[in-house]
């Protein structure tokens, strides 16, 4: 396990290229599950992780299904397909196993299907490069998934604090609701920019 | 159980069906996405080329695939001489690989023998739009991207971001808001410029010569490329210890 | 072209496929749950997109909270008009079953009526004039008047009056409570829709306090909750506030006649004619003077026999 | 009629992006040049067509309760046929479209107008709905680019406007310049609509 690598994947994913703020992945759910700070923390939960274990079984998939039968071109397919049954298989389990965790971070769920950042991740463990030509191994793509979902997380919390104190606002009619919530989104991405003077290693 | 096992098997057809129709797909553009691999490569070897070999003569050059060792893993590099009949060699072509700001960016370099840069192309960059990615961009009404210009005729092993030592001969001035891409490539150069030398040190003489010609490409059996670079060098060692 | 590679996807994805499609098959019986059968067939209708335009947690997320907590149920943007006609079928039914409520505004402190503390100049918006020390009025309890809750109704069924209070049209309120919610003071509540009168105000404070800030306040008097007004006992004080219960059926008419406030409101007034109000309330105090009068007449002719 | 009103209410009035405010990570992601726009725009319009068809023309002998994972399939199955053929004929619009190429499988757009339309309408009406809601994601796409690419790098279409010695705000092709503008373009029809529900509120 290469420490560099993950501490470079960790600062990647989450500050200089944030899932939501700057790779544009996973943008629904962030404008739609951003009004109230409770439902956000709920939902980021729920994205850590699902992104953890889709990338941990998109890597199994990938590496011991696609790539020994040369049919890596059809990963789209096969890691939709993953995920979609990965995310209603973990929803019924928790409904019945984990009621509590359920009503916490359950009800998020059919939501993630359909988010890209998940998908995004998949795809991004696989096509990501390392300087020397070498791909993420099992470790560093769960810790990307990981990492992702915080980054996600912190964006998205940030974004329903701010919402929920925008609704008090006195604004032009037609700023209220969506056109804000976008202003807002961009002064948080300006603010993420600024790590990009970050050198790492 | 009978609703699972049905649950089952049209999962099976319908995923089944999808995977065999991109499969016949796939048979069409695989062949084309390799030749055009294989096209742009040569596109790309052939334009940082040009200027060192004039251009109606580029189709005619002799490439020399040789290889240096890059984390454990080979990778190739051409040793270019102008006919068969020269010795000698005009320049080196290599991909150097560097970390941007965002991901890889493979940088296709043409030095001269006294690595001097020729040409250079950025190949593959993950860059921000509007920064990074301004090293491809080509400005209206020119011809190559401005920022591959500015490394003509620089010292490959020394070539540096101004920034960084703004009195070096072979300063490249960096993009703006991306002095990490610029950095990268530039370090990049640097480094594989310093894998050629050392692979040229230890040039082996039974190498596989080809003509630019992509379809004649013969693919070159590296380990024991590798073996023999070894056997030459423990015999240079045994005769500089005899020599002692 | 290789029919043998076409086969390997083919059979590999397939068999993907085949794998997810039974351990999902297996997993729903082994983790099986009831469901509400409402919030199922809410989510049979629904999109299915769970692309998250509602604010709620998917598709299924967005059914339960119809079902469970009462969310608008026009929120589907992907479905559009046809899914929320569909939805208010399935809701309707069951809104049926309960009695019909429509709601209504507890405070009649119009700009005449009642007092203001301070000019208020922050945003337009009743939650966020409430953080300025309670809000500019000098009632407590008393209605801002920016329409949190008419912005927050879903059916259009709210307006703002002329005199700084929200109206109800009841023909279109269908009782969902969204204004109940939306009024950080608590001043709309719901009511039956058989209903005609009710009481326009909510302030729990005492009665100086209330003449203070109000011309309309209730002080607390208790008029109308004695058995002598309210004989079926409809109407309840709770602190310095009455309240009415609405299971018993009661027109409500001496305390809407004897508040010296006038604070009960009567629906029904409203198609009448200023006059013909008047002249009600004259028929019933010139009842009430009958009546008294005949108590007293009753009582001194007690007294009378009593005497001798 | 029916014909017209299915083609056009997605140019406008039920606009995917900028009205029902699906599909926004494409239209944040991609818009930083027209090129960019524009094959976003087809290739989605060309998936959103295949998918309809298939989902309306296999209506019948899908099964409800798994027809989720049947349609997610199928749209995977024509998004794989634009990536490959996109990195087969177009490479360099494959490179600059990267990873959105793959992900227009969770587009919103896509499962949406299967499940709302497709599966509910015939072949020609999901057809003619995918093509009109195609296009409506194309114009909004080119509405942000055009915005971002003129304003941002001073150029159309790689063509520069204002001389090549132009440096614009080099914000608006960032990520935050994609937040901006759809913010500002969605303010923009909120208030036109505002003022013509005022203006027809004034003239009764």
């Amino acid at each position: 396990m290469n420490m560099n690598h993950m501490i470079m994947i960790a600062i990647g994913s989450i500050f200089l290229n944030n899932f939501v703020l700057s790779r544009f992945l996973g943008i629904c759910p962030f404008v739609g599950v951003s009004k109230k700070l409770d439902s956000a923390v709920g939902m980021g939960m729920a994205v850590i992780f699902v992104m953890t274990l889709a990338s941990f079984v998109t890597y199994l998939v990938y590496y011991y299904i696609l790539v020994p039968y040369q049919l890596e071109y059809l990963n789209t397919i096969a890691f939709i397909l993953t995920i979609a049954a990965l995310v209603q298989f973990i929803e019924m389990f928790m409904k019945k196993n984990m009621p509590s965790l359920y009503s916490a971070l359950g009800i998020f769920l059919p939501l993630i299907t359909t988010n890209c950042a998940v998908l995004g991740v998949a795809i991004l463990n696989i096509d990501t490069l390392w300087p020397d030509g070498s791909h993420y191994t099992f470790i560093e793509s769960i810790w990307n998934g990981f990492t992702g979902g915080v980054g996600f997380t912190i964006a998205l919390v940030i974004m329903a604090g701010i919402r929920e104190k925008l609704e008090l606002a006195d604004l032009p009619e037609s700023m209220k609701g969506l056109p804000i919530a976008f202003v807002t989104s961009a002064l948080i991405a300006m603010a993420f920019l600024g790590f990009s003077g970050m050198k790492i290693m | 159980m009978g609703n699972m096992f049905k649950l089952a098997a049209i999962l099976f057809i319908v995923g089944g069906i999808a995977a065999g129709a991109l499969a016949f797909f796939n048979s069409f553009t695989k062949p084309a996405i390799e030749k055009l691999k294989a096209e742009t490569e040569t596109a790309a070897r052939e334009y940082v080329l040009n200027g060192i070999v004039p251009e109606d003569k580029i189709s005619s050059v002799i490439y020399e695939k040789d290889s240096v060792e890059v984390n454990g893993s080979f990778e190739y590099f051409y040793k270019v001489k102008e006919n068969e009949e020269s010795f000698g060699h005009i320049a080196y072509i290599f991909l150097a690989k560097g970390s941007g700001f965002s991901g890889v960016v493979e940088t296709m370099v043409c030095t001269g023998p006294e690595f001097k840069i020729n040409r250079i192309k950025v190949l593959k960059h993950t860059e921000t739009p509007g920064l990074g990615a301004e090293a491809q961009t080509i400005k209206y009404g020119d011809k190559e991207p401005f920022f591959e210009t500015w490394f003509k005729d620089k010292n490959s092993s020394k070539v540096v971001v101004e920034k960084d030592d703004s009195s070096s001969p072979d300063k490249v001035q960096s993009l703006t808001g991306a002095t990490i891409t610029t950095r990268a490539v530039c370090k990049s150069i640097n480094d594989y410029t310093e894998l050629v030398k050392k692979a040229l040190e230890k040039s082996v003489q039974e190498e596989v010569i080809y003509i630019g010609d992509p379809s004649k490409v013969v693919e070159v059996d590296m380990v024991k490329l590798q073996a023999q670079r070894d056997s030459i060098e423990n015999a240079q060692a045994q005769i500089s210890a005899g020599g002692k | 072209m290789d029919i043998g590679q076409i086969l390997t996807a083919l059979v590999w994805v397939g068999l993907l496929g085949a794998v997810f499609g039974a351990i999902l098959a297996y997993a729903s019986k082994v983790f099986a749950v009831e469901v509400d059968p409402k919030v199922e067939k809410i989510s049979g209708i629904l999109p299915q997109a769970n692309c998250g335009a509602c604010g709620f947690p998917g598709c299924s997320g967005y059914a339960n909270a119809i079902v469970s907590s009462g969310a608008e149920i026009n929120l589907c943007s992907p479905g559009g008009k046809e899914v929320a006609n569909k939805i208010a079928e399935i809701m309707g039914v069951t809104a049926k079953e309960s009695v019909p409520m429509v709601a209504y505004c507890a405070c009649n402190g119009t700009k005449e009526n009642a007092k203001n503390r301070f000019e208020y100049y922050g945003p337009k918006s009743c939650a966020s004039a409430v953080f300025v020390s309670g809000g500019h009025k000098m009632c407590d309890y008393g209605c801002l008047g920016f329409g949190d809750c008419v912005e927050a109704c879903p059916f259009g069924a709210m307006g703002m009056g002329e005199n700084g209070l929200p109206y109800v049209i009841d023909e279109k309120c269908v009782g969902c409570g969204a204004c109940v919610r939306a009024c950080p003071k608590g001043v709309m509540k719901l009511m039956p829709r058989g209903a005609k009168v009710y009481l326009a105000c909510n302030s729990n404070a005492k009665g100086k306090e209330v003449t203070d800030a109000c011309v309309v306040g209730c002080i607390g008097c208790k008029i109308c909750s004695l058995p002598k007004t309210t004989p079926s006992g409809a109407i309840k004080m709770d602190g310095d506030l009455p309240v009415v219960n609405y299971n018993i059926e009661d027109t409500l008419t001496g305390a809407k006649y004897k508040c010296p406030k006038g604070c009960f409101i009567d629906k029904g007034d409203r198609s009448k004619s200023a006059d013909q109000i008047a002249a009600e309330k004259e028929a019933f105090k010139a009842e009430e003077a009958k009546a008294a009068e005949a108590a007293k007449k009753a009582a001194l002719e007690k007294a009378a026999d009593q005497k001798a | 009629m029916e014909f017209k009103k299915n083609l056009t209410k997605g140019f406008f009035k039920d606009n995917p992006v900028l009205v029902l405010g699906l599909g926004l990570c494409a239209t944040l992601a991609v818009t930083t040049n027209m090129i960019n726009a524009l094959g976003m725009g087809a290739a989605t319009t060309f998936v959103l067509i295949g998918s309809s068809v298939l989902v309306s023309a296999l209506k019948k002998v899908t099964p409800n309760d798994i027809r989720i994972p049947i349609f997610v399939v199928m749209i995977a199955t024509f998004v794989t046929i634009v990536d490959l053929s996109m990195k087969a004929w177009m490479p360099a619009l494959s490179s600059s479209l990267g990873i959105f190429i793959p992900l227009i499988v969770v587009n919103c757009i896509i499962l949406g107008r299967a499940e709302a339309f497709a599966f509910k309408n015939s072949i020609w009406d999901s057809a003619v709905d995918a093509f009109g809601m195609g296009i409506g994601f194309t114009i909004a796409l080119s509405l942000m680019s055009g915005f971002r690419e003129i304003l941002g790098s001073g150029t159309f279409f790689g063509f520069p406007l204002f001389g090549s010695a132009y440096k614009g705000p080099l914000m608006m092709i960032l990520p935050p310049g994609g937040f901006l503008m759809l913010g500002l373009i969605l303010a923009f029809i909120n208030w036109n609509r505002i003022r013509k529900s005022k203006g027809n509120g004034g003239s009764k």
